[in-house]
């Protein structure tokens, strides 16, 4: 079985995102006004190949390698992949 | 005393390491590989500046997987020294080694030039030969060097002296100015500017070779009292 | 599946088929004459990036035979990756200079970093370590939002690449003027240094040797790349953009360091960058240089994407590969060197002796055509030239500044971006890094030692671009003459001159006087000054539907430094020094 | 009317995509097998004052500054916030 695996990865609460703080003021500069709090967070996609418990496979990849606790939230979501 | 200066594949400035460690210091110095599973021998750790692995998903993230941490780790807690430069303070927070984490810089551009760094701690293995409060001259060179933790991890920081060198200027963002930190016991040492940059006059400054002296000095003197 | 279905050779004829690949009726003419009968859909893509300006050099080459080229000190001239010179005692330095204008146009981190990629290739595959990076930009006047965006996205580019692959960038120069708005300049330069023992050659040699292919797998993009540098930027322009890709330092890193072991190795017969179209380029190059033909197996070649064709693949400008020959049976050894760099090497053919480019597909003959009819052959042009209208009305002015208050004047000319610090460019720029850089940006040339020997080397790029527009002759001689004095005021002996010629389209008799005129200057103050033109580049249809850009042959030149005593910097050192103004 | 935002910013088809190669092969010397495909995009998440025509907002910010359409595809997600 082969799974669609989406991770995202934010900022956790109260990091301060330079490139998001950029940003948006790079939008107001261009004239959008009333945009605020950009933040820029990572999507990772992947296909995993799974026989069972693909989403504890998923959490041990976050937690080891796709995301950094000291700064980083994430949640995943996982689909089955249609095979083409 | 030997050094042991860690190549990882993205590594650019173990040259210059090595150049520091072995030429302007004149101890003996080797290259270890990534893939290695052993440190015996060695007497200190120097990881090096650059981008191992391109510095891709977070900077430093995947070397910290790499066989010879499994051995840096090891070596710090027999207490050897264990330096840790740009990207080598990179992989020593994401290792766990030292508190903490990096972002991009504040102005989102890389950044290199000298710049001025206060040691605001002189009673390490690094840089007991600086006098108090010194002010040195080190070039900086890095796109993700803005030192984040949180109020908690901060104030341990401080309380236990852990902070050894501050930005004058602060020129990245990093919370506290901080430049550079060692962990609990003082022997890990991690920081953004490259004292392996400011070892000859010809280059512009001497002053990071006091830094790589003080080690020298002080593994001389503890195995001058043990053996 | 294919992307889209391929027309018959007798439908490209009938069609005219042949005019979207840049390839005109008379050069399809010559491609059915030299080969015999109608080319398919791949041979003639293949024909068509071969015989592009970018690659043949059709339109330029009469002028570039005015170069002088050979020296005393010159180990290699024109026609391989990088030129070489002697440094003596048994070292050599490497340099060569590249455009990457219109991908840059399109996406100017990308397009910026890949140029950096693909000079520091040229130069790595001559056997060199890279030792320093410079370049030479030109944009629009900053005021227009578009052209910070691409001012600040080829920087960064630049510096992502320079930076993550661990290569100085040290010097470069920067101007601003309005008629690079909407065609900005990016040249990239690369400076090695080489024992005269590892110089290496791109052949293709002996008979039955293994072809090995290294580096990045082949994917779609930038296909017709080479195409694509060589036409004017229109609204079109747009429709190709996969013609951009993105660049892989980390893998050129790897790259670097395992070709350069490489090199060591006796067993290596000839390597080559795969730059501008890419598999194609190399193979017929390396084949043709060596009087050999080359076999390849497009099933091998590693790939990114599935049903990839053969046209796709042998188009492909997928960035960081490179292309060897190694003796028959020592092929394993070479894929373990580069396995040991995280690196996988694939042997996608052999040398042949039938001095064709063969490409085997599923089975089938996919392309059969001759490899010197490639790399040799292009038709040369010699376009017509006439002297603009604006030139002799220029001669007859003489221009004088009305000055009230010099002060004032002063500080008005320090604002301009042209004249500015341009540190906030080059503090992005990791210039330090290997620790032998003595002089740093800033200063006139750009010092770097030569480590365990007295010796360093200075380097510059140089080109006031208005001057050549007022006078291509007397402005071409005077960029020849500012990188020289740059060199000298850094304590350097002028050794030899890269350069990178960009101007607008040659097909109109204005710019190709434009092109004439300047050549003539640049080489006559080159043999003046004995520094010989050991390789270089030429970006031609840099226009817009505004107009062409001035004409700007960058020249990037190095100099020895025989003692560290003499390295000279520009600041001046204490008050009451005094000052001489020496010269005219 | 403020609005939360997510734009998703995607390298297009056939663009190689670096950081996510070199993710795929940590993973899977990490030993997690089965893992490929691995791809990198941003998430940019915001917040828009939009009295109208939020969804033409967007998609200006996105041509304009979020994404290069040379070599990047975007989507996105609009809801409206929930007032805290
Ligand atoms: N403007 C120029 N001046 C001198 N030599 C040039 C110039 N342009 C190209 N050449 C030389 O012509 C040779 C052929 O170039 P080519 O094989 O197309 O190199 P590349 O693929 O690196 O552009 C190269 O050695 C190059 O140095």
């Amino acid at each position: 079985m082969v799974y669609d695996v989406k991770v995202y990865v934010t900022w956790k609460e109260g990091v301060l995102d330079p490139q998001g703080a950029a940003v948006t003021s790079s939008l107001n500069k261009l004239g959008f006004d009333g945009v605020e709090d950009v933040r820029i967070s990572k999507m990772i996609t992947l296909k995993v190949e799974a026989t069972e418990n693909v989403e504890e496979k998923v959490t041990a990849m976050c937690e080891k390698l796709l995301a950094n606790p000291v700064i980083e939230d994430y949640t995943f979501e996982i689909e089955e992949a249609v095979r083409t | 005393m030997k050094f042991a200066v860690i190549v990882f594949p993205g590594s650019n400035c173990d040259i210059d390491m090595y150049h520091a460690a072995k030429d302007a210091l004149g101890e003996e110095t080797e290259f270890v590989w990534h893939d290695t599973t052993s440190l015996e021998g060695f007497d200190a750790v120097l990881l090096p500046g650059g981008f191992s692995y391109g510095d891709y998903l977070r900077a430093g993230a995947i070397a910290h997987f790499s066989p010879i941490m499994e051995a840096v780790k090891e070596a710090a807690e027999a207490g050897k020294p264990v330096l840790g430069v740009c990207n080598g303070f990179q992989i020593l927070l994401e290792s766990g080694l030292l508190p903490g984490a990096m972002r991009r810089n504040e102005n989102l551009h890389f950044i290199c030039k000298p710049v001025k760094l206060n040691v605001a701690n002189n009673e390490t293995m690094f840089t007991q030969g600086y006098k108090a409060n010194e002010r040195i001259s080190v070039p900086v060179a890095h796109g993700e060097g803005n030192y984040y933790c949180d109020e908690e991890t901060l104030q341990e920081l401080q309380a236990n002296n852990q902070i050894v060198f501050t930005y004058e200027d602060n020129i990245n963002g990093s919370v506290a100015n901080i430049a550079g930190i060692t962990n609990k016991h003082g022997n890990v040492l991690g920081m953004m500017p490259h004292p392996e940059r400011a070892v000859e006059a010809l280059l512009g400054s001497e002053d990071g070779l006091t830094l790589f002296q003080s080690l020298v000095t002080h593994w001389r003197d503890s195995h001058a009292i043990t053996s | 599946m294919p992307l889209l279905r391929e027309p018959s050779p007798q439908m490209i004829k009938e069609q005219q088929g042949y005019k979207e690949m840049g390839v005109t009726d008379e050069e399809f003419a010559l491609i059915e004459k030299t080969l015999g009968r109608l080319p398919n859909y791949t041979e003639l893509g293949i024909y068509s990036v071969m015989w592009s300006e970018h690659c043949s050099y059709k339109n330029s080459k009469v002028l570039l035979k005015k170069f002088p080229v050979s020296g005393e000190r010159v180990l290699q001239g024109p026609g391989e990756g990088a030129g070489i010179i002697d440094i003596d005692d048994g070292q050599a330095v490497v340099f060569k200079i590249e455009s990457h204008n219109h991908p840059s146009a399109v996406e100017p981190y990308e397009g910026a970093a890949t140029g950096v990629g693909g000079i520091i290739r040229d130069v790595f595959s001559m056997g060199a370590r890279p030792i320093a990076l410079l370049n030479s930009l030109r944009f629009g006047e900053l005021k227009n939002p578009r052209v910070k965006y691409l001012f600040e996205g080829v920087v960064s580019g630049i510096a992502g690449y320079g930076n993550c692959i661990g290569i100085p960038t040290v010097g470069g120069e920067i101007q601003f003027d309005p008629c690079y708005e909407g065609n900005p300049l990016v040249n990239a330069m690369c400076v090695g240094l080489i024992d005269h023992k590892d110089i290496q050659k791109g052949l293709a040699k002996g008979v039955g040797n293994p072809v090995l292919y290294v580096g990045a797998s082949t994917g779609r993009d930038g296909i017709h790349g080479a195409t694509f540098a060589s036409e004017e930027l229109s609204e079109e322009s747009e429709s190709k953009r996969p013609a951009v890709q993105v660049g892989d330092p980390f893998m050129e890193k790897l790259l670097v360091e395992a070709c350069l072991e490489a090199i060591k190795h006796p067993k290596l017969v000839g390597i080559q960058d795969m730059g501008a179209a890419g598999l194609t380029s190399s193979s017929a190059e390396m084949a043709s240089k060596a009087g050999s033909g080359i076999k390849l197996r497009l099933d091998d070649v590693p790939q990114r994407e599935k049903n990839m064709t053969p046209y796709e693949m042998m188009l492909s400008e997928s960035q960081e590969r490179m292309l060897l020959v190694v003796e028959k049976g020592s092929e394993a050894e070479f894929i373990e060197t580069f396995e040991h760099y995280g690196l996988h090497a694939t042997v996608i053919g052999e040398v042949t002796d039938d001095k064709m480019l063969t490409l085997e597909h599923e089975g089938e003959i996919a392309a059969s055509i001759p490899v010197d009819a490639l790399a040799e052959e292009a038709p040369v042009y010699h376009k017509p030239s006439s002297e603009p209208a604006y030139f002799k009305e220029f001669q007859q002015t003489t221009y004088k500044p009305e000055v009230k208050d010099a002060n004032e004047t002063l500080k008005a000319l320090l604002q301009q971006p042209t004249i500015a610090s341009k540190e906030w460019v080059y503090e992005q720029y990791d210039y330090m890094v290997r620790t032998n850089t003595v002089v740093a940006p800033g200063s006139d040339a750009a010092v770097l030692r030569i480590r365990d020997t007295n010796k360093a080397l200075a380097m510059t790029t140089d080109c006031n671009s208005r001057y050549l527009y007022l006078d291509p002759y007397t402005g071409g001689k005077l960029a020849v003459a500012e990188a020289a004095r740059n060199l000298v005021a850094s304590g350097a002996e002028p050794l030899g001159v890269t350069d990178c010629l960009n101007y607008g389209s040659p097909d109109k008799p204005e710019i190709f006087w434009q092109l004439e005129r300047s050549t003539d200057g640049l080489s006559e103050a080159c043999r003046e000054l004995a520094t010989p033109v050991i390789g270089g580049n030429v970006s031609l249809y840099n226009e817009t539907a505004k107009g062409a850009v001035y004409p700007t042959p960058v020249i990037g030149m190095v100099g020895l430094i025989h003692d560290q005593a003499h390295i000279t910097t520009q600041q001046a050192k204490s008050s009451n020094d005094v000052i001489y103004h020496v010269g005219a």
